[in-house]
């Protein structure tokens, strides 16, 4: 399946990159995307699916917009 | 008017957004970029934002906001960018018809801004830069 | 900034009367005339101040707000003479470090203004007005 | 004893006057001036004498400035 990644802040200085479309088994979780793109383990990251915030164990599907989710520093 | 902006915000618009002639009481809060963290001396901010869910998160909060103080009017407007020390880097603006509420109103918008919104600040010192995430 | 004035309030000096590199938040409070109280409906809103000595408790509020608050700017202008609904007849700024402080000297500023800053207001209905005292 | 009673909002209403210059005998206290000037004692005011607040039994001294302050309503 097909999933689209965007990152942000420290994720985005990690990869470089702001955007990418990766190919992912079927059943793969946010989770485990996050361990896939080789993204350090010890970031207390969140996981936000097609914007909705979700656990990392919640299963993707073909079409999502995921994106790991640094601790915010809004306002 | 909830609104994620990539140039300097016009704090008056933010508050004009709310007024009501049933309301007896409006408030701005700005969040503003300022000198100092934890001892550092910062010479500038840089937000990012994850747009398209900032403003759904906002729309959120301002919709809560509104369900439990029944009546009040909420506008939220974050910058993203650069943000130069003393300009606000967000604005939230309450009407109600009592003060009491118009505070306690602020301020759960603004907790709940500072939590939960997608937007990250990068606070750049002298000699490097850093990303910095509210304290939970 | 401390003043009473006899002409609509520019609430934006008053913000920026309280702006410093140090403040991370800038509270702007106005009181404004509604058009309701107690279910009648108000068609406008007189002043009258006992001038010095409003000017005076307006000054004596801000510096204990300030000697509570460490560090925080006050500025609060009170207007006088007819408001029209939806003009903001006080406004009050408060620039501190953090906006914990900001709400919560504030709150104390105008409640303090309310309860011993020399102004009263006249209430005009469609069929008369009426002195209304702030309540204790 | 010269004393100088500045009015406000009600009491200016009931008197049609801002300002008058009274001779008051000696030893008159702040209540007593509101007494000897015909005002209604029904309304609850409070005291300042040169623009600080002061207990209605305060004696007033020649040349100060009195005014009766009805309870207050800015903001």
């Amino acid at each position: 399946m097909r999933v689209v990644i965007r990152y942000f802040a420290a994720l985005r200085d990690i990869k470089h990159r702001v955007e990418e479309t990766v190919e992912l088994p079927e059943g793969t979780t946010a989770l485990g995307a996050y361990a896939a793109m080789g993204l350090p383990t010890a970031l207390p990251v969140a996981f936000a699916v097609n914007m909705e915030r979700v656990p990392g164990g919640t299963a993707l599907a073909h079409g999502d917009e995921l994106v790991f989710l640094p601790p915010v520093g809004g306002g | 008017m909830i609104a994620v902006v990539d140039q300097a915000i016009d704090t008056r618009a933010v508050a004009d957004a709310v007024r009501d002639r049933r309301h007896g009481a409006v408030l701005v809060f700005e969040g503003v970029a300022r000198d100092h963290h934890d001892g550092k001396q910062v010479v500038s901010l840089f937000y990012e934002a994850y747009v398209p869910m900032a403003l759904r998160e906002m729309e959120a909060i301002a919709a809560d906001t509104r369900a439990r103080w029944a009546g009040v009017s909420v506008a939220m407007v974050h910058r993203t960018g650069p943000c130069a020390i003393g300009e606000p880097s967000v604005v939230i603006a309450v009407g109600a018809a009592h003060r009491g509420e118009a505070y306690e109103a602020s301020r759960h918008a603004i907790d709940e801004l500072k939590r939960r919104v997608p937007v990250w600040k990068r606070e750049h010192y002298a000699d490097g830069s850093a990303w910095i995430a509210n304290k939970v």
